[in-house]
């Protein structure tokens, strides 16, 4: 193998237990602030996954609004509310068993049925320029996407304006 | 960079480029590792207790070595064997990884920083967005760090600290984006190559709400409340003591230079001046004294700043981010969007000039609405900055 | 593309280093007399009182909300910046509507109030 | 390329167990929306993994998985103003039972 796809493939591996590792520790850890962090982890090993899959611009983007916006925001959450940190009795409710088997089961069967699709792999070398490429994104934003980009500031909009009532009124 | 790794495989027979590659980057990137903070925390703290000792009318640090010098290495020496406490409360892994998630996020972003012709560690397509997001690193380190010190002043400092960088970070985005609009590309070396005329004369609100920004993200004076020493102690890193604060500091400093860098090469012109360029090496070292001169003179600013500006109350400040600079923005940007479309635009110097006339009718109409505001509000103060009467 | 983001590799391994090497040296050297009154939670040296955490304002988390909604807006706005030359003058009206759509979220936020610090 | 694409599909279908997994078995409201921001995490990775592998000329999954990243924020920003509304008044009620019961 040569070396570069052996460093890739080091990557993925290392990638796999920040995003996996950092998954199991959202689920299963007791602090709340720890499973923040832990997700941050997680959502960390999803950038090196944009990397690897040549979209670095989503790997920018991740690193910005996952990891600087959203899990910031989350953090605050918390924060802001001491009383659901500190509990020290179970953090799981009575039926997690049952939801461990469903996830389990789930993951068996997307495994093994996903395994068995011939995917049409396309060649792999076919790819634009890095620099091409986000502006094919921008151009396809705003040519056939432009309904979906115009929704999407509308739907934020609308985030914005509920949070902002809801937040408010226990604010004062 | 690529002439030294050419360099390389003449000088070493048998070494293929892409390793030659390799070795220059590991090298360049240990140097900014280890190199750059020390480096740069020495001469600028300096630089900072010479430029405020003289604006207060002092002489500044003058004791260890000839004219104070090696005051930095004291300092470095102190840090280093001062004792570390670790509150009993704190919250053991999170207090220790919070100092050295600080100091990485400030030496990642220097990654993209072309420091003179052809130095640049890697020339990512997606530069620009990627400081702003390396940037978004050192929020998560305030708050790790004021959450697990378990203590009141800490946390305060925290949620203050991120508070402003976020409200900072907005109007520091929307001026990225009238920089890439106007150059057409997030790669800080097209950035710099697009700057034929800097981006400072073309967009000058761009530059103001930056470096306004930029201050604000450095949480210096006199946007420093987030170390408010009468209202809130040291804020977050209030427990932190030895080298941990040390771990702060050095990426308050990296973050310092890294920010007047980036002003330097988003609307200076980075290293281009007379004669620099990547044909000679005296063209490269030309190259990067100018970037080097054009930073210091950032950072002059910021710390002339420092000394003169009381600092902000943190309504008022964050106020003007949100109900000032980002208004503000979000104008500009829409103008200079309007100005590059109108039919006709074919030379460079017309779009210079239709940007130029866009950001012109924005500080018009922003000057306006601020007499505006001032004549509806009883603020006397604001009165004056406005220039209104009665 | 990958080969871009290599230098940022090195440059994390690297940078993980320095604190690292700063702890583990500083932890060699400095004087460790720890005793419950150094370990204890400072308070301008006066014995601490109760818990640290309070009840922190939610005004600080509606600043938060805010900038995560600006946040994304910039994210879509950074890629039509880039492709802007070759976008038509109705691409421009599009994306002049979306950011007039922000400025209503702006201007919403700010006539609820939910920029005022009180 | 290095890894096949079966080796994405199948760290996706993980990661989305995974979250799954937390959103049904967790109490904490907060933590539930962890869990959602994993499964969506999960399914930006099918959906980038997607346009490299089989359709990389056409940015269709990159587009999408811009999309599920406003809609992630969206999403979160709701959530969590909701989660703070409610904790802010159930938990000043639980305080004032205490305090009733006590005296």
């Amino acid at each position: 193998m040569p070396i570069d796809q052996l460093v890739q493939v080091l990557v993925f591996v290392v990638m796999t237990f920040m995003t996996l590792g950092g998954g199991l520790g959202v689920v299963v850890s007791r602090n709340l602030f720890h499973s923040a962090l832990f997700l941050v982890l997680s959502l960390g090993g999803v950038i090196g996954y944009y990397v690897l899959l040549d979209a670095g611009f989503l790997a920018a983007v991740q690193l910005m609004v996952y990891i600087g916006a959203i899990s910031i925001l989350i953090l605050f959450a918390i924060m802001l509310s001491p009383g659901l940190m500190m509990q020290h009795q179970s953090q799981r409710n009575e039926q997690w068993w049952v939801a461990a088997l469903v996830g389990v089961l789930l993951f068996v069967v997307l495994a093994v049925v996903l395994g068995q699709v011939q995917w049409p792999v396309a060649d792999a070398q076919a790819l634009a320029a890095p620099n091409a490429q986000v502006s094919q994104l921008g151009v396809a934003l705003l040519g056939p996407y432009a309904i979906p980009f115009e929704v999407i500031s509308v739907l934020l909009l609308t985030a914005l304006v509920g949070a902002i009532i809801l937040a408010r009124d226990t604010a004062d | 960079m690529d002439a030294i790794a050419a360099w390389l495989t003449t000088v070493i027979p048998g070494l293929g480029l892409p390793l030659a590659h390799l070795i220059v980057q590991v090298v360049y990137s240990a140097a900014l590792a280890f190199g750059a903070p020390v480096g740069i925390v020495v001469a600028y703290t300096y630089m900072e207790r010479k430029v405020i000792a003289r604006v207060q009318d002092r002489i500044g640090p003058n004791r260890a070595g000839p004219l104070g010098v090696l005051q930095g290495f004291a300092d470095a020496v102190k840090m280093l064997t001062k004792e570390d406490i670790t509150p009993a409360k704190a919250d053991r892994l999170v207090y220790n990884l919070a100092p050295a998630l600080a100091s990485v996020a400030a030496i990642l972003v220097f990654a993209v920083l072309p420091v003179a012709p052809g130095v640049i560690g890697t020339d990512l397509h997606v530069g620009i967005i990627y400081v702003v997001a390396v940037g978004s690193l050192g929020e998560l380190a305030s708050l790790m760090a004021g959450w697990s010190s378990d203590n009141k002043f800490a946390l305060v400092g925290a949620f203050r600290t991120v508070a402003q960088l976020v409200t900072y970070e907005v109007p520091m985005v929307i001026a990225v984006i009238m920089v890439v609009l106007a150059a057409g590309s997030m790669q800080l070396g097209q950035i710099v190559a697009a700057q034929d005329v800097p981006f400072l004369v073309t967009l000058p609100v761009a530059f103001f709400i930056f470096l306004a920004a930029s201050m604000a993200e450095i949480g210096r004076s006199p946007f420093d409340l987030v170390e408010a020493e009468s209202e809130i102690v040291a804020g977050f890193h209030t427990e932190y003591s030895g080298m941990k604060f040390a771990l702060f500091f050095i990426g308050e400093y990296m973050h310092l230079f890294a920010g007047a860098g980036f002003i330097a090469t988003l609307f200076l012109g980075g290293w281009r001046g007379p004669g620099a360029g990547d044909g000679s090496i005296l063209a490269v070292i030309l190259g990067w004294a100018y970037f080097a001169v054009k930073t210091t003179v950032i950072i002059f600013v910021m710390m002339w700043a420092r000394a003169t500006l009381p600092r902000l109350r943190i309504d008022h400040l964050l106020d003007f981010g949100w109900k000032f600079m980002t208004p503000v923005g979000l104008a500009a940007l829409v103008a200079v969007a309007v100005a590059l479309k109108i039919p006709g635009l074919g030379s460079p110097l017309l779009r210079w000039v239709a940007m130029l006339a866009a950001n012109g009718a924005v500080i018009a109409v922003s000057l306006v609405a601020i007499a505006w505001a001032a004549r509806r509000s009883g603020s006397a103060s604001l009165r004056g900055v406005a220039g209104v009467k009665g | 593309m990958r080969s871009e983001f290599v230098f940022v590799g090195i440059l994390v391994v690297f940078s993980m280093l320095l604190p690292a090497a700063g702890l583990g040296f500083a932890w060699l050297i400095r004087p460790k007399k720890p005793n419950p009154i150094k370990k204890s939670t400072y308070e301008c040296g006066i014995a601490t009182s109760s818990d640290a955490w309070v009840q922190f304002r939610a005004q600080y988390y509606i600043y938060a909300l805010v900038f995560v909604v600006f946040d994304v807006e910039a994210v879509f706005l950074l890629p039509w910046a880039v492709a802007y030359n070759q976008l038509t003058a109705y691409a421009m009206l599009e994306s002049v509507v979306f950011v007039a759509i922000l400025a209503v979220a702006l201007i919403y936020a700010w006539r609820k109030g939910a920029l005022r610090w009180s | 390329m290095a890894i096949p694409l079966y080796w994405w599909l199948a760290v996706a279908a993980g990661l989305f167990c995974i979250g799954l997994y937390g959103v049904l078995s967790r109490r904490n409201a907060i933590a539930v929306l962890m869990g959602i921001e994993l499964m969506l995490n999960a399914v930006n990775i099918n959906l980038v993994a997607f346009w490299r592998y089989i359709t990389p000329q056409a940015l269709t999954g990159q587009v999408f998985a811009m999309f599920v990243i406003g809609i992630a924020a969206a999403e979160a920003t709701t959530g969590l103003a909701i989660i703070i509304s409610a904790y802010r008044r159930r938990d000043t009620v639980i305080v004032e039972k205490l305090n009733t019961m006590r005296w």
